[in-house]
């Protein structure tokens, strides 16, 4: 039963990755940014969640929590698009910047404490074939589940999403069939950092113990995630997501076995897994190759 | 615009001319006599200057923070008194940010204007720090509890071992019946200096007190720990120990207590912080928790914890200012002492701490330190969780050594 | 100006370093060994990224491999150490640990040659957590969490690191860091000269290339994938270069330092300096080394600073907003970095 | 100049789609070689198999006695086959210089250690080919532009400098696609001249991909019709004016055109 037990593990911490996943994916597929702003931006998401929750309601705490990521993640977009170049290192190396400025204010007001979420759930929890798993948890993969979903409705069957496709497999063409680049990137920035912020909220909810400066840093856990599935792929990430969480809990559940590789090997399994796949896709499962024009 | 051989020699000589013509600018290295006592680094006649490097704004900050608090406590309430040796002690403090880095390029700046150091924190920072406070001789104190830095050159360990904690804590179980002979007891830890050594302590009682044990390492950035209750469920384990940190800590009792998992959960000091009960967890921890540390609580029921806690000024205090407090009274201490000998050099305080064999701050067990290689004592305090007292904790056993500890200090 | 003088330039430039430490003391040698240290890895990470278009972030393991194969190789196994040693001459041991961090960018090469752009950066990635774990679970190699010792660098018996036998310059005792600043100032110098040359020359012809056109490099006549090899073993024998110097400068090296935060700030090094340009690399590698540590040394005395802990801007976070704000403005407005206000600066000097 | 380059049974595929369909043909030395045909017919595709950036599924490509069907481009580039790209492909921010010295890679060794040390060899060979660089920018006429930068040339000047590059490789035989496209017409006859001085005053072979047909007609000693990667027509200029599938072809080229649009790859396979 040890086995059925770390899967549902792995799949509930899995789709908390895979939303994370999504969001880099989402952001990527807008504009060719890898995100590493990120985790910053699911801490400003959380943050506002908790400071607002804590005066109000869980509710408009979300809400407000989703406003902020998403107006921060397009103010980051527009910083990002001010430099002009066709380098794609370029706008990835300045999000790295914002991170830094981001992460550095958000750590000085949260200081040294540690904010609960004021979600519904709190510490209850739930029994499933011998498991126990809390009930955040479960709500994280329903809302997780439901999120995805709603993306790839959005992705494949409205005309905003045909729209982003078009852009993100030919820009030019895209920009020439009057598709608005700009409304495209900052649409994408702003739906990545909204399911930041989502993940945001379930990573600092129980189990974890709240909210504290350091919390951003979880979001790097995705970074395997976006790689095995392919940086350009939304079905990718959501693997990507699962095989990371899967794989965690189940390093995690067989460390004796696998005393091998040293102690608390869970962390950076994923990572071997990602050199695995690389080495024999080397744009991930799901990821389109790069074309080589010549 | 390639430097060539020839240019370069032109530049060489240049060289020789500016230095040789230029008077060096740097003055020579402290010394002599200062009124009454021999001094070299960090003393003048009115002053004694005592560094902390502390981690104010990473990782550790909390913890940090009230460290610092804690030893400016103490240090002022003798300033006020007419200070050390007839000097009034200056604290200067260094947050290095857990940034080993900015540690070593602080410690050489700081290190030639102290006399030594009345703490040290992060593991990671006193590893690397280690050979040069040997090089120095400032006596410094690290903030940790592990065997591993017993016995190093500088390095004044207060307090009693991680291990001891863990020993002392399993023997308040076994005496309150929570756990007998046979039981299994589940150990999550962070490895290196904290953890891995703490581990030390389980693994001998299981050893010596028929104990099965089931331990699980995690890293410092795991804040989700339902995959390790889960194995500990599994397990069926009577009580748990944690040697990881405040979040490790409070995941555990949180989805202990909703897995239905109801055993007590003991933890070192620095797995316990009082932010941590206004999440969904705190309930968890109120009901379970037992902190064993060999520094009593905040506001605990001594006339000094008393006497701290009415100065402390701060906001959210924790147990550490206690320990700073009491660590800044040991550093106090071996300084009356130096300058009865009449020497507050380096080498003078150090023979001076190594002289005193019943250390009282009125905070933790009396202590001897004439003996660098073993712990100063093995005595320790149990605490449970209280929302209500400042700092979060209330005392349940006052301190005592239980022979198990005696004996693995020993050895 | 007359060539003879443009070509004295960048000795003049050397001349304060050689006097450095007859005017400073040790506090600030330590940050300009450091910062010297930086300026040799970035050097290496601007060759990789800046010149051959190949994004890393694994700097940090190589500087690991340097730093750890130094202490390895050159400490003895003396009964009571932290970890086992080779027991090499020092000398030889820190070469040898330059070409092992060569070795190691070489065991990288075939994920190199294979994964292409932002997929190499993130794969490079998974060294650095890799390293991480092996630094801190290979204890008997690498002293585990706690760290090893580093061994002091000596030739013939003096102490190139160390103070034995004693050495006074001009009324000044030369101890550990004056020997090591003069050290570094050299590996500095020798570094910018063999970096240069390589951009310069046929290597770096043919990097750029590739990094431009892979197609065209192939059709010149260049080998793809070995030069791609090649110029992450190059790389990776700077970032050993720099992981030594650090060592020697720490004299005791922790698995805690050699973590993404340092790959990062080496990419921020290169990328504030200028991609591609030698020069940039060496003012990126000393302005964000130096940064945190300056600021840290004059907190007391800005006045606008708070105290650290409080809440308030403390020298920490103050070094963290610029850090952020040099990567975000140099993107911005000179992507060129610091090379390219060098060389504008160059250009209206001659103007004038 | 004695080698041949011969074609022989060629066919690359894309997924389901042939870009080139049993495709043969030989350049024999000495001679100005154009491949023409309708946008979409294989002309690039031929070029990008013969330098060995994409491998047949069928056929082989010789060069005199050397089988080049499974070689890496830097192997073909040694071989002496010499190739200009269609899209410029420099390096934008290096001189002139430095884009045709790279050129040189083949002809030099001084590797990452040498040049790091500065061995003698190393910069003997760094002067002499200099001088070669030197000369050959001359012969194409961008000798005046040696220290600017590439990216800030004129167009007509880059596209030189393509060409200026693949003969610095010293090739036997130089692959120049469409080195005259985009130009205005007087630019387009000193490129012309340009092609028929390499073969003249170097014995240069050239194959050439070209849209301008006046260009074609009046360099080229002999011409290989291509339509949907297949061979419709060969011969000198004149036969190949008179054949009948050349003329339906380029009079059908607007139909064929969207077809080919239609039926396009959507994907190109990775170089190398």
């Amino acid at each position: 039963m040890k086995i059925v037990q770390l899967l549902f593990l792995g799949l509930s911490l899995g789709s908390i990755y895979a939303l994370i996943a999504l969001g880099f994916v989402v952001i990527y597929k807008g504009t060719k940014v890898i995100n590493l702003a990120h985790g910053s931006l699911m801490l400003l998401g959380a943050y506002v969640v908790a400071v607002v929750s804590e005066h109000s309601n869980f509710g408009l705490g979300v809400a407000a929590g989703l406003v902020t990521a998403g107006l921060g993640a397009i103010v980051a977009e527009r910083v990002v698009s001010l430099a002009r170049t066709h380098d794609h290192l370029v706008p990835t190396i300045l999000t790295i910047g914002l991170d830094v400025l981001l992460a550095a204010e958000l750590s000085r007001r949260i200081g040294t404490e540690v904010f609960s979420m004021g979600d519904p759930w709190g510490d209850a929890r739930v029994t499933l074939l011998g498991t126990v798993l809390p009930q955040a948890r479960i709500a994280a993969t329903i809302v997780g589940i439901a999120v995805i979903a709603a993306f790839f409705v959005v992705f494949r069957m409205t005309d905003f999403g045909t729209r982003m496709r078009a852009s993100a497999e030919d820009a030019e063409t895209a920009a020439l069939m009057g598709i608005s680049q700009r409304r495209v990137a900052m649409v994408s920035w702003a739906m990545g950092g909204a399911m930041a912020c989502i993940a945001g909220i379930f990573l600092a909810a129980f189990p974890n113990a709240g909210l504290d400066h350091h919390s951003g840093i979880i979001a790097l856990n995705a970074i395997p995630a976006i790689i095995i599935g392919g940086l350009d792929s939304s079905e990718g990430a959501v693997l990507g997501g699962l095989i990371v969480g899967i794989t965690q809990s189940l390093v995690q559940g067989y460390a004796d076995a696998l005393h091998f590789l040293g102690g608390n090997a869970a962390p950076v399994a994923p990572y071997v897994v990602m050199l695995a796949v690389l080495m024999v896709r080397p744009s991930g499962i799901f990821g389109s190759k790069e074309l080589a024009r010549v | 615009m390639k430097p060539s051989l020839r240019s370069g020699m032109v530049a060489a000589a240049l060289i020789i001319a500016v230095t040789a013509s230029s008077c060096a600018t740097r003055g020579a290295e402290a010394g002599g006599e200062s009124g009454d006592v021999k001094t070299d680094f960090g003393v003048t006649a009115d002053t004694i200057t005592i560094g902390a490097m502390s981690d104010l704004s990473n990782v550790f900050a909390g913890l940090g923070r009230t460290l610092v608090d804690g030893n400016r406590l103490y240090f002022n309430e003798r300033n006020a008194d007419g200070g050390i040796c007839g000097r009034q002690v200056e604290l200067e403090v260094a947050d290095h940010a857990y940034d080993v880095q900015k540690a070593t390029s602080q410690f050489v700046d700081l290190e030639k204007d102290v006399l030594g150091f009345v703490q040290l924190l992060g593991s990671p920072v006193i590893a690397a720090l280690s050979p040069q406070i040997a090089t120095t001789g400032a006596i410094t104190i690290p903030a940790t509890w592990s065997t591993d830095w017993i016995g190093k050159e500088g390095l004044v360990v207060v307090g009693a071992s991680y291990p001891g904690e863990i020993i002392n804590g399993l023997d308040h179980l076994m005496r309150e019946g929570l756990i007998a002979e046979g039981d299994t007891i589940g150990h999550v830890y962070f490895e290196g200096d904290f953890g891995g050594n703490a581990l030390l302590g389980s693994q001998y009682v299981a050893k010596e007190a028929g104990l099965e044990l089931e331990a699980i390492a995690v890293d410092p950035t795991a804040t989700d720990l339902t995959a390790q209750v889960n194995q500990l469920a599994n397990a069926e384990v009577d009580a748990i120990l944690v040697s990881a940190g405040p979040r490790q800590t409070a995941s555990i009792a949180g989805v202990a207590a909703a897995s239905g998992l109801d055993v007590p959960i003991l933890t070192n000091g620095p797995g316990f912080d009082p932010a941590l009960l206004d999440t969904p967890v705190g309930g968890a921890l109120k009901d379970n928790l037992r902190v064993i540390t060999s520094y009593e609580p905040f506001a605990g029921d001594s006339v000094t914890a008393q006497q701290v806690a009415e100065a402390y000024e701060g906001d959210d205090p924790t147990i550490y200012v206690n320990y700073g407090y009491a660590s800044a009274a040991v550093m106090g201490q071996a300084l009356d002492q130096a300058c009865e000998n009449g020497d507050l050099t380096r080498a003078g305080v150090a023979s001076a701490l190594r002289s005193l064999d019943a250390v009282d701050t009125g905070l933790m067990p009396v202590m001897d330190l004439t003996d660098g290689s073993v712990m100063p004592t093995n005595e320790t305090f149990v605490s449970v969780v209280d929302p209500d007292q400042a700092g979060g904790l209330t005392v349940v056993e006052e301190p005592f050594a239980s022979e198990l500890a005696e004996e693995f200090a020993a050895q | 100006m007359s060539d003879r003088v443009a070509r004295l330039l960048p000795w003049l430039l050397v001349l304060p370093l050689l006097a450095m430490p007859l005017y400073v003391d040790g506090s600030w040698l330590i940050i300009g060994i450091l910062g010297m240290a930086g300026a040799i890895g970035a050097i290496g990470l601007t060759v990789l990224t800046g010149t051959a278009g190949q994004l890393s972030l694994a700097h940090a393991f190589f500087l690991a491999v340097g730093a750890y194969g130094y202490a390895f190789l050159a400490a003895g196994s003396e009964p009571g150490g932290e970890a086992s040693g080779l027991g090499l001459p020092s000398t030889v041991a820190a070469l040898a640990a330059v070409l092992l961090a060569g070795l190691a960018g070489l065991a990288f090469s075939p994920v190199a040659a294979r994964v292409k752009g932002l997929y190499l950066g993130v794969a490079s990635l998974a060294l650095v957590f890799i390293g991480e774990h092996v630094l801190r679970n290979a204890a008997p190699l690498t002293g585990g969490f706690n760290g090893r010792r580093v061994p002091t660098l000596s030739i013939g018996g003096f102490e190139l690191t160390g103070r034995n036998p004693e050495l006074v310059v001009l009324g000044i005792p030369f101890l550990e860091r004056e020997r090591l600043w003069y050290l570094s100032v050299l590996v500095l110098v020798v570094s910018i000269v063999v970096a240069t040359r390589i951009v310069r020359g046929r290597p770096g012809r043919a990097l750029r290339l590739m990094r431009d056109s892979a197609a065209a490099a192939g059709s010149m006549g260049v080998e793809v994938r070995r030069y791609q090899a090649s110029a992450f073993v190059c790389s990776s024998m700077f970032a050993g270069v720099a992981g030594v110097l650090t060592a020697l400068a720490f004299q005791y090296i922790v698995p805690q330092y050699f973590t993404l935060l340092l790959s990062v700030t080496f990419l921020a090094m290169v990328v504030i300096g200028g991609l591609g340009s030698v020069g940039g690399a060496v003012a990126g590698g000393v302005f964000v080394t130096a940064l945190p540590l300056v600021l840290e040394k004059f907190s007391t005395s800005l006045t606008f600073l708070a105290d650290p802990g409080t809440g308030g801007l403390d020298a920490t976070m103050l070094a963290h907003l610029i850090f952020g704000a040099s990567i975000v403005l140099v993107l911005v407005v000179e992507p060129g970095g610091l090379a390219a206000l060098g060389g504008r600066l160059r250009t209206l000097v001659r103007r004038s | 100049m004695t080698r041949a380059l011969t074609v022989e049974g060629v066919t690359l595929q894309f997924g389901g789609i042939r870009a080139l369909d049993d495709l043969s043909f030989t350049v024999e030395p000495g001679t100005v070689h154009a491949v023409i045909g309708p946008n979409g017919a294989g002309k690039s595709s031929t070029f990008n198999v013969i330098s060995g950036h994409y491998r047949p599924a069928a056929g082989s490509i010789r060069f005199g006695d050397t089988d080049l069907t499974e070689m890496a481009p830097h192997r073909i580039a040694r071989e002496g086959i010499g190739r200009a790209f269609q899209n410029i492909a420099l390096s934008g921010h290096a001189t002139v210089v430095d884009n045709l010295m790279v050129a040189r890679h083949r002809l030099t060794r001084a590797g990452f250690l040498a040049t790091a040390l500065g061995l003698p060899g190393a910069r003997r060979e760094e002067r002499i080919h200099r001088e070669r660089v030197r000369e050959i920018a001359d012969f194409v006429g961008l000798g005046g532009q040696l220290n600017a930068s590439a990216g800030t040339l004129a167009y007509g000047d880059r596209k030189r400098l393509e060409i200026a590059r693949a003969l610095c490789t010293e090739p036997e035989i130089l692959l120049l696609d469409e080195p005259a496209a985009g130009m205005p017409a007087f630019e387009k006859w000193d490129v012309a001249s340009l092609v028929l001085s390499v073969r003249e005053s170097l014995g240069i072979s050239v194959v050439l991909v070209e849209h301008d047909m006046p260009v074609v007609m009046a360099i080229a000693d002999h011409i290989t019709v291509l339509d949907f990667g297949r061979l419709i027509a060969e011969g000198t200029p004149e036969e190949v004016q008179s054949s009948e599938a050349v003329i339906a072809a380029y009079l059908g080229e607007t139909a064929a055109h969207d077809q080919a649009v239609t039926t396009a790859p959507s994907t190109t396979p990775t170089a190398c």
